[in-house]
């Protein structure tokens, strides 16, 4: 009863939100400036001469704001009804590549709209947490971090595969700054290896995705006409095994995996939030988006490949994640297991597990940066993240144990929590494939995830404390991002139509069924 | 109020609470137990509504809301009370109040009392949740979220025994919860739906339509959370956590989800499926029965014969069913109907005196500034008459004294068991004899005779908050088994109406013979334990005397060392293993080998740079030759 | 006329492969002087008698001069000799060239050579001054300015101007 | 005779000296300063800036009419009897050489600054070298192209060796002298052997002056292409060029003579002289050397994939950066030869090349003005460590440096990666696989030196070696608004390319 | 047999060769630089013979003898500037030995 006064209640604040689209000019500028915005801040705060520090925080506020805010109003004034899942709030302009097919374009589609909104919560949040904390260079801390927030909005904004691309790399170099000058024990060596291991990854992808528009023969890089131009020849299959492998090694997909545990561990908390949570989402982002679409064919004959590297993520990585003895090494290599569940929801080909990768997305990009951001406050008060030295935090700070358990509890798939919905449907979905036994290892997974997180847990909060701990409970200005994020999460839980309703017709745009005989796909149960 | 806006008063308040309490209680304690206890109580209410409401057998179909439609994958989270859920629903909410109450004073001046309450409440929306749930998925997301709950009041003293207790508690439930998720799955895809009306519509009926496998993978959900063998061994270890918790989840209402679950898919296990389920239940009632007798610790002493009752549920529901079809009365719902009335019989009356009992240890407990070793306590029936009383009925209840709940519900179980498979007859009224023998060494040791400790000295009766509940539930673990026909016709048609006819009759020779076994096993075991313990023993005396004994029972089969050694000698080292390869082969090996050898083409290619023009114009020369190759031909042919 | 055209490819190739081989930089400069002569000689044989004489004026007389100049000026110290390795890989190299260039020239892989037709004009000092300020007007002006730029850049390489500058030497 | 004087009277049409405006104003300034510093030599301290000054409104002036296309458009010119031929592309690239010498002059400014060197000279040479490039790329005759090459190699074994007091100097000059008169004399040998192939009456087509391009062009097109004479002479030429690029195995003096050199003339080097060698190259494959094709191009992809290999892998372990500009440069040398055989065999896309060039001359004249106020007394020596720290010592120094390098390395948005994804991408279209396998693997490796310097530069870590490293100079007005400007062309080329009417 | 166009490339190729050759021999800068000098004087012969070989009755190959002008004055320029850079590095390291100038390396 209350509970549908409260559904029906949404759905009527959603409308009366989505009758602002009549005048979609807004709604671009929002987008426009949502992607633009941190970037202006960012060049502001690098060209102005000496500011106080008050003003300096103030200012990037805003810019961590501003996205954050555009994009939820974007998502609440996005029309559920773009019908085949167009795009919307859409703008082109021209950059003097017009005869390579390159144009500057923004828009959002069922699929980008979720990503796009949790990029802009993440990067407030992580933005909040910079702010708050007391890194030494703090200004070019913040505006490296803003540089990366437009790079993050705009992935995930842009309708021209190439400035996606662009907008990629222009979020990963940062990465690198960071961890080159912030990072943890060991970080020139990490921050190089991963700088190269990672370049490698983008060039790999940047080649696929040339021969995608020249052998598609599209007239632009626009994802829309690509989609239109379907290949089907053997090219594809070259082409797609560019496409996984490149972006296979940005998501750390299985055998090339080994950047990312220790590049996180490395990084600045802020940094590896958006990394782990929002960047690492660009590989599946493009194959969701441009690979599927485009490549039926190169996917039929990948799909086993990536089934059993994904498999690979899921158990290899689950073990590798139990042994595991620092804190944060293990937050990294749980993010890469993760990332095996997203692919086997692409995997599955079907709107049920696409979707339910891209929920998975979401939720993941949510609960890992909280989790890092924990992560972080814990080696501020305890000054190790080693599991042998940590140990009764519990008593001294139980807020943060709290929040802890909360984000942990999301990522191995609570109830409540977005991640539970991400998992379930793909694993329903993976039933429903070609390989229907992969269900059983897949499931052994979530009792791999509960046996890492709550040793993790135990270790770090029960028990005796083995030294001192200073700095007691979590301060309000730490606990506003992880506020902020788990609430995300919760309400994903809680509501996961918010992201679903309009996730369905995009993702179906996004599957041609031609050539495939992979999966019975979208094929009603007992049909 | 109609019925739908009662459901979500039930299922929301508690949530409600637990919000509240989340968002202002952490400080502010005596709010926090506040707003628990009144959402407890809001339920409690509203759920006796609803069981008079569905007296008469009638069922609701709660409004459905669809929660997530993903291209073919439709997830809606809805109501569904029936008879079952309702009696269920009554239970809950029944025991859970008085435990609430009882927790006020017990948890008083503890630390983590707001967290306490907060998840107290969390824990009934969770249950109430799989109570009322309409289908499997619901089933299966309120089950996670009773785990949770369950692991994070188990690890309410944040010991380094509590955190082994409640990540052991959460693993095996998730372990089984594997199986569960499978099944559900499966039955998805086969059925197209998991809604349990349509469900029986499409398997009921045409045996065949479903297959054992499936019953089995749902039915490790229950292994997991009813803690049958082998998933048992978090149960005993769950009593780190503060006793109502063990009263509450570990006794009354959670360990009984599965038996609910099991209930409410009765038509979903063919017979195989059903053997295995029976005897699963009788295998884990005789061995809990056994290792009770090693115990000293009270409350793991309850925990065991929780066990083993679960194992009569379990075992009643199997052999139940496996009656109702040999004896296929009349097709679907109503052929499952004795083993789910049997169940759910012996899981009210249980309910009832499990927490009693509970409660009384925990009234003790806190008497004895929580000293839980039963021979150092003593004498307690004078100091605490009350509690003692109450826990002496719970004993006689338990161990199947005529005239008291336990007695019908127990009896039940036999006749089904006798009806299908005389062996497990047998061994589960050797349980019940072994039931009565080591409650009475409890009783007796605890309660009688004089103090064996200064805390046991100075115990004194609890407060009201406390004393309460025990009286309450005291009245029902005597009462629970009455018929509406009154006391004297000693075999109900059911407990309460709800249940229809669902519960076995006894008629003439039957009759007769199975007051006299209960009444022999209950006077054998009480009186066995009296002699052979005496009251007010110092010493275990069967550890003394016939230590075989003592130790096979002591050894609990051994299944706690297997598993610790699972995990520390395969889980943990494979796990580094793997670790350890991974660094090695993909980290080391193909990465930094790569970067290696690439590094040293890096010092060849240097290496041509001597620095002596005299030797860069041989570079000239190979120029040259390049060249005239090219020119002439045979490079270019190479091409 | 063959056997004149022998001679002078002699006293051509002869002197030359002395310069290359003689350790001694004054004797190497002598052969220079004479293979270049042998070079003039041959033009001759071309009737190519202008650039003959200029062959002769500015190689011999100004270049291997100025050579011969700064080798006393450096009073040259023989350089010590090539190692046996680089010694045997050089002439290695120079017996695949020099096979190169016969194939070339005497197997007929060159392709096709033209015969040397008497009809031909003479060549003629006065038209290559016309053609020189004509067509070729651009380059002249250019190499007239290399000319100049090697001039000043001589200037700036030997000429010390620490002391007007009046800095120390770094 | 009256022939030969109506002959004379057309030849007199062609000579259109107006057209050589910038070249003669460039050459008669040279002059006039030398004439000034020896005539009045009070005024000698101001003739730098002077020089500069007259360069700026040199480039100035042909920029505007560039702009103004009033010189584009025009098609071919053939001038001065076919010596030279003017064309949108020609004046495209001397506003590039123009842009170059105003650069280095402006480096050797600073460069200068603090050594006790003649001064007028530099400019001087450097103002006729720029002269001689500009005429180069116009050359359409061997005999043209030949002379004005070796002036400006000839230019530039001076400059090299500029800095006389400094033995690395010299050396640096002596190897590029030996090296780069060995090459002219390959080069001239190609010549020599065209030029017979071409005048040779037996064959088809026979011309009476083959070192017109033109005409060497009919000449093989009319079915001479197979002729050995033709082919090893075209070859050496090309070899000759490869050595100006510096392309494997041609590549060797690199390091050497860039370690060597004053910074500016390195920055000249790398820049302009590859530029020039680039811009022959294509004009040769695509003119005369056209038929040729089934020869050249798989002579040039071997050379390609051995220059970006060779390249890369000689620059991970370097921490001279000099050195390092170098090698980076042989692999930019290998990935442009890339571009040029793509676009010889697609026929379209030049202007890749062209915007390609353009971005590495920015991004490295970014680099090398940094490195001038960075670099210790003795010029040759700048280690990697010299840049530690330099974000927060000087930021706009650090500023620079990394927009360059990064800009270099192609990291995106910066106009780099639009360059090489051009390149890339014509070279994908044009099928080119295997050589873009490599100049991807190069790509990675590439990042790794560059990473590392950019890293140094925005890192506090200890300098090994007990001397104190030197202090960065303090740009003066000049250097902060070339380091602005470059900077701010390379992140904008990155982001919007509408300038360069592309495709 | 009688001299034809062969003959004369024959020498010219060859003085090319031997160029190269004491360039690849010899360590002595002065004596590299003659050997530079002989590659250039063989381009002279070679454009010269061709000039003369390939004439026909119609004109005189200009083209080439004027290019032989040039290159004497490049040779010249170039033998200038060589020999003073030798010599001003002579004055900083007493050698003349191309194995003695390699600092720069690697």
């Amino acid at each position: 009863m209350s509970s549908l006064a409260i559904l029906s209640f949404l759905d009527g604040l959603a409308n009366v939100l989505r009758s602002v689209d009549d005048i979609p000019l807004i709604n671009q500028g929002i987008l426009m400036l949502s992607v633009l915005l941190p970037l202006c801040v960012a060049v502001s705060l690098a060209t102005s001469g000496t500011l106080s520090d008050r003003v300096v925080r103030g200012w990037a506020c805003f810019g961590f704001l501003f996205p954050a805010l555009g994009a939820l109003w974007l998502w609440a004034t996005y029309q559920a009804t773009v019908s085949d899942g167009g795009y919307t709030f859409e703008l082109i302009s021209e950059t003097g590549l017009e005869a390579f097919g390159i144009y500057f374009a923004l828009g959002l589609n069922g699929i980008s709209m979720p990503l796009f909104l949790m990029a802009g919560i993440v990067g407030l949040a992580a933005g909040f947490y910079a702010i708050q904390s007391n890194v030494e260079r703090k200004r070019l801390y913040l505006i490296l971090l803003l540089i990366m927030q437009t790079g993050l909005m705009g992935l995930f904004a842009s309708v021209d595969v190439l400035f996606y691309y662009l907008f990629h790399e222009f979020a990963l170099i940062p990465t690198f700054v960071m961890i080159a000058i912030w990072g943890g024990q060991g970080r020139k060596r990490v921050a190089l290896e991963m700088t190269i291991y990672l370049t490698f990854g983008a060039m790999l992808t940047l080649v696929g995705l040339i021969a995608l528009y020249v052998t598609s023969g599209a007239s632009s890089f626009n994802m829309i006409s690509l989609r239109d131009a379907l290949i089907e020849t053997e090219a594809s299959k070259t082409i797609f095994g560019f496409l996984l492998i490149g972006f296979g090694v940005l998501v750390s997909l299985f055998p090339f995996h080994s950047w990312a545990p220790s590049g996180y561990a490395k990084a600045p908390a802020s940094a590896a939030m958006l990394h782990a949570g929002v960047l690492k989402k660009f590989g599946l982002y493009g194959l969701i988006q441009i690979a599927l679409p485009v490549l039926p064919t190169g996917f039929e004959t990948w799909a086993p490949v990536l089934l059993w590297l994904a498999l690979g993520n899921v158990i290899v990585i689950g073990f590798v994640t139990m042994g595991q003895r620092d804190l944060k090494m293990m937050l990294g290599n749980a993010s890469v297991m993760h990332m095996g569940y997203a692919f086997l929801g692409i995997y599955a080909y079907s709107t049920m597990g696409v979707g339910g990768a891209v929920l998975m997305m979401v939720a993941h990009g949510l609960s890992i940066a909280v989790l890092f951001l924990l992560a972080d406050a814990i080696s501020i008060r305890t000054g190790t993240t080693e599991f042998s030295e940590l140990g009764g935090l519990g008593k001294t700070a139980p807020v943060l144990m709290g929040f802890f358990v909360a984000a942990t509890m999301a990522s191995i798939g609570l109830p409540g929590f977005g991640n539970f919905w991400g998992e379930l449907s793909i694993f329903v979905a993976l039933y429903q494939g070609e390989a229907p036994w992969a269900v059983i290892p897949v499931l052994a997974g979530i009792v791999i995830s509960a046996v890492y997180g709550l040793r993790a847990v135990a270790k770090v909060f029960f028990g005796e404390s083995k030294l001192e701990y200073t700095g007691g409970d979590l301060t309000a200005k730490e606990k506003l991002p992880a506020v902020i994020l788990l609430f995300a999460l919760l309400a994903l839980g809680f509501w996961p139509r918010g992201i679903s309703d309009n996730l369905n017709a995009a993702v179906e745009a996004g599957l041609p069924q031609s050539g495939i005989t992979h999966a019975a796909n979208n094929a009603h149960p007992t049909e | 109020m109609s019925v739908p806006e009662l459901l979500i008063t039930i299922l929301l308040s508690p949530l409600a609470a637990a919000g509240l309490i989340w968002l202002f209680g952490r400080k502010n304690h005596n709010l926090a137990a506040g707003l628990s206890v009144l959402a407890a109580g809001v339920s409690m209410v509203c759920g006796l509504i609803l069981l008079y409401s569905v007296w008469d057998g009638t069922v609701v179909e709660g409004m459905r809301v669809e929660w997530l439609s993903l291209g073919a994958l439709q997830i809606s989270l809805g109501f569904l009370l029936n008879p079952v859920s309702a009696l269920m629903l009554g239970v809950v909410t029944f025991v859970g109040f008085w435990i609430h109450v009882f927790s006020l004073g017990y948890m008083q001046g503890d630390a983590g009392k707001g967290r306490f309450f907060g998840g107290l409440s969390i824990f009934m929306f969770s249950m109430l949740g799989i109570v009322l749930a309409d289908n499997l998925f619901m089933i299966f997301i309120f089950w996670e979220l009773v785990g949770f709950s369950s692991y994070m009041l188990i690890g309410h003293y944040l010991t380094e025994e509590a955190a082994a207790a409640s990540k052991k508690a959460f693993i095996v439930n998730r372990v089984g919860d594997f199986g569960l998720l499978l099944g559900i799955i499966y039955t998805y895809w086969n059925f197209g739906t998991t809604d349990f009306g349509a469900l029986e519509q499409a398997i009921g009926g045409h045996p065949g339509a479903v297959s054992t496998v499936v019953g089995l993978l749902l039915f490790c959900g229950v292994l997991g959370k009813s803690a049958q063998m082998p998933l048992h061994v978090w149960l005993p270890d769950a009593m780190a956590g503060p006793t109502p918790i063990s009263a509450l989840i570990h006794a009354a209402t959670m360990v009984a989800a599965g038996v609910f679950l099991l209930a409410r898919l009765a038509f979903v296990f063919t017979p195989e499926a059903l053997e295995v389920i029976a005897w699963v239940g009788t295998i884990t009632a005789v061995c809990a029965a056994i290792w009770a007798f090693a115990q000293r610790d009270i409350k793991k002493i309850l925990a065991y014969s929780t066990l083993s009752q679960l194992g009569y549920m379990v075992a009643a529901f199997g052999f139940g069913t496996l009656y109702a079809l040999d004896h296929g009365s009349s097709a679907g719902h109503t052929a499952a109907a004795f083993g789910v009335g049997a169940a759910m019989f012996h899981l009210t009356t249980h309910a009832f005196f499990k927490a009693l009992m509970f409660l009384g240890s925990g009234s003790v407990i806190h008497a004895c500034h929580h000293e839980q070793d039963i021979f150092k306590m003593g004498g307690l029936l004078k100091k605490m008459p009350i509690t003692g009383i109450t826990f002496g009925i719970g004993v006689l209840a338990i161990a199947g004294v005529p005239l008291l709940s336990g007695f019908y519900s127990k009896d039940a179980i036999l006749y089904l068991a006798r009806e299908t498979n005389t062996i497990a007859f047998y061994l589960l009224t050797f349980t019940a004899l072994l039931t009565a023998t080591y409650m009475g060494r409890l009783f007796f040791i605890a309660f009688w005779g004089k103090a064996k400790s200064e805390h046991a000295e100075h115990a004194h009766e609890s407060p009201m908050t406390m004393w309460l509940p025990l009286v309450v539930l005291a009245v029902l673990s005597i009462i629970g088994g009455y018929t509406v026909g009154g006391p004297f016709t000693i075999y109900p048609s059911s407990i309460l109406g709800v249940l229809g006819d669902s519960v076995p009759e006894l008629h003439g020779s039957d009759h007769t013979l199975f007051i006299i076994i209960s009444l022999v096993a209950a006077t054998i075991g009480l009186l066995g334990a009296y002699l052979f313990y005496g009251a007010g023993a110092t010493e275990d005396r069967l550890e003394q005397r016939m230590r075989p004994l003592w130790a096979l029972s002591k050894s609990r089969f051994y299944f706690d060392e297997i598993y610790g050694w699972y995990v520390a000698r395969i889980q943990d080292r494979v796990a580094d293993f793997i670790d350890f390869m991974d660094a090695f082969l993909i980290g080391g090996v193909a990465v930094r080998g790569s970067a290696g050898i690439t590094g040293l083409f890096g010092l060849l290619a240097r290496s041509f740079h001597t620095g002596n023009a005299g030797s860069y114009v041989w570079w000239f020369f190979i120029g040259l030759l390049t060249i005239w190759g090219f020119a002439s031909g045979f490079l270019t042919n190479l091409f | 006329m063959d056997w004149l055209f022998y001679i002078f490819a002699t006293i051509t190739l002869v002197p030359a492969l002395l310069v290359a081989v003689s350790r001694n930089p004054v004797s190497a400069a002598m052969n220079m002087i004479v293979s270049l002569v042998g070079i003039a000689a041959l033009m001759v044989l071309l009737e190519t008698y202008f650039l003959a004489a200029l062959q002769v004026l500015v190689y011999a007389g100004a270049i291997v001069v100025l050579f011969l100049f700064i080798i006393m000026l450096l009073d040259a110290e023989k350089a010590p000799a090539p190692t046996k390795m680089r010694a045997i890989a050089s002439f290695v190299a120079l017996g695949l060239m020099g096979t190169g260039v016969y194939a070339f020239c005497f197997s007929g892989l060159g392709g096709p050579f033209a015969e040397i037709s008497v009809a031909a004009p003479m060549e003629d000092a006065k038209v290559f001054g016309i053609e020189l300020f004509t067509r070729y007007m651009l380059p002249f002006q250019v190499a007239g300015f290399m000319l100049l730029i090697a001039m000043v850049g001589v200037i700036v390489l030997s000429k010390d101007i620490t002391k007007e500058m009046g800095g120390t030497a770094r | 005779m009256n022939e030969l004087s109506t002959s004379l009277q057309d030849l007199a049409a062609t000579q259109d000296w107006g057209a050589l405006l910038p070249e003669l104003f460039l050459s008669i300034g040279a002059l006039l300063l030398l004439l000034f510093e020896v005539a009045v030599p009070r005024v000698k301290v101001y003739l730098p800036q002077v020089a500069i000054g007259l360069q700026v409104l040199l480039l100035l002036f042909v920029g505007s009419g560039f702009w103004l296309n009033t010189t584009v458009n025009l098609g071919d010119r053939e001038l001065f009897a076919g010596m030279i031929v003017q064309n949108g592309t020609t004046d495209l690239l001397r506003f590039f050489f123009l842009l170059c010498g105003v650069m280095v002059s402006h480096l050797g400014l600073v460069f200068l600054r603090r050594r006790v060197l003649a001064k007028v000279e530099f400019f001087h040479l450097v103002m006729i070298v720029t002269a001689g490039f500009m005429l180069l790329v116009q050359s359409n005759h061997f005999a043209m192209l030949f002379v004005t090459l070796e002036m400006v190699t000839i230019g530039f074994y001076i400059l090299v060796a500029y800095s006389r007091k400094s033995r690395f100097s010299l050396e640096a000059g002596l190897k590029y002298l030996i090296t780069g008169a060995l090459s002219s004399g390959m080069m001239l040998f190609g010549i020599v052997l065209l030029f017979g192939a071409g005048s040779n009456p037996e064959l088809s087509g026979a011309s009476g002056d083959p070192l017109h391009y033109g005409e060497l062009g009919n000449f093989i097109a009319s079915g001479n292409s197979d002729s050995l004479m033709v082919l090893v002479g075209a070859l050496l030429v090309l070899g000759g060029l490869a050595f100006k690029i510096g392309v494997v195995p041609f590549q060797v003096w690199i390091p050497d003579v860039y370690q060597g050199a004053p910074t500016p003339i390195t920055a000249f080097l790398a820049i302009a002289s590859k530029a020039a060698g680039v811009f022959l190259l294509l004009t040769l494959l695509q003119g005369p050397f056209a038929p040729l094709a089934s020869v050249t191009i798989p002579f040039l992809t071997v050379l390609a994939g051995a220059t970006m290999l060779v390249g890369n892998l000689a620059a991970l372990g370097q921490r001279n950066v000099k050195r390092l500009m170098g090698l980076s440069g042989v692999s930019h040398a290998g990935i442009l030869l890339m571009g040029v055989i793509a676009v010889t065999q697609l026929g379209a896309m030049v202007s890749v090349l062209y915007f390609y060039l353009f971005v590495y001359a920015l991004g490295s004249f970014g680099v090398f003005e940094v490195m001038a106020h960075v670099g210790a007394d003795e010029d040759a020596d700048q280690d990697a460590d010299y840049y530690n720290n330099l974000l927060a010592k000087q930021p706009l120094l650090g500023a620079g440096l990394i927009i360059g390098v990064g800009s270099l390395a192609g990291i995106p948005p910066l106009a780099g990666f639009v360059a090489k994804l051009l390149i890339f991408y014509a070279a994908y279209q044009a099928g080119l696989y295997v050589l873009l396998g490599l100049a991807l693997f190069g790509v990675v490796v590439s990042i790794y030196y560059y990473f590392g310097w950019i890293r140094s530069s925005v890192m506090k870590s200890p300098s090994f070696g007990d001397e104190p490293l030197p202090e960065p100079l303090a740009p003066a007005w000049g250097a902060r608004f070339i380091i602005y400007s470059v900077s701010i062309l390379s992140v904008i080329l990155g982001l919007y390319q509408g300038f360069f009417t592309l495709g | 047999m009688n001299i034809g166009l062969s003959h004369f490339l024959f020498v010219s190729g060859m003085l090319f060769a031997i160029g190269f050759f004491g360039v690849l021999l010899r360590r002595n800068v002065l004596v590299i630089f003659m050997c530079l000098e002989l590659m250039l004087t063989a381009s002279i012969l070679g454009l010269v013979s061709f000039s003369r070989y390939n004439a026909t009755e119609g004109e005189f190959l200009w083209s080439g003898n004027v290019f032989v002008l040039f290159i004497i004055a490049i040779a010249a320029s170039e033998v200038a500037v060589g020999l003073a850079i030798m010599v001003a590095l002579w004055r900083r390291r007493q050698s003349v030995d191309v194995a003695n100038h390699a600092e720069l390396k690697n």
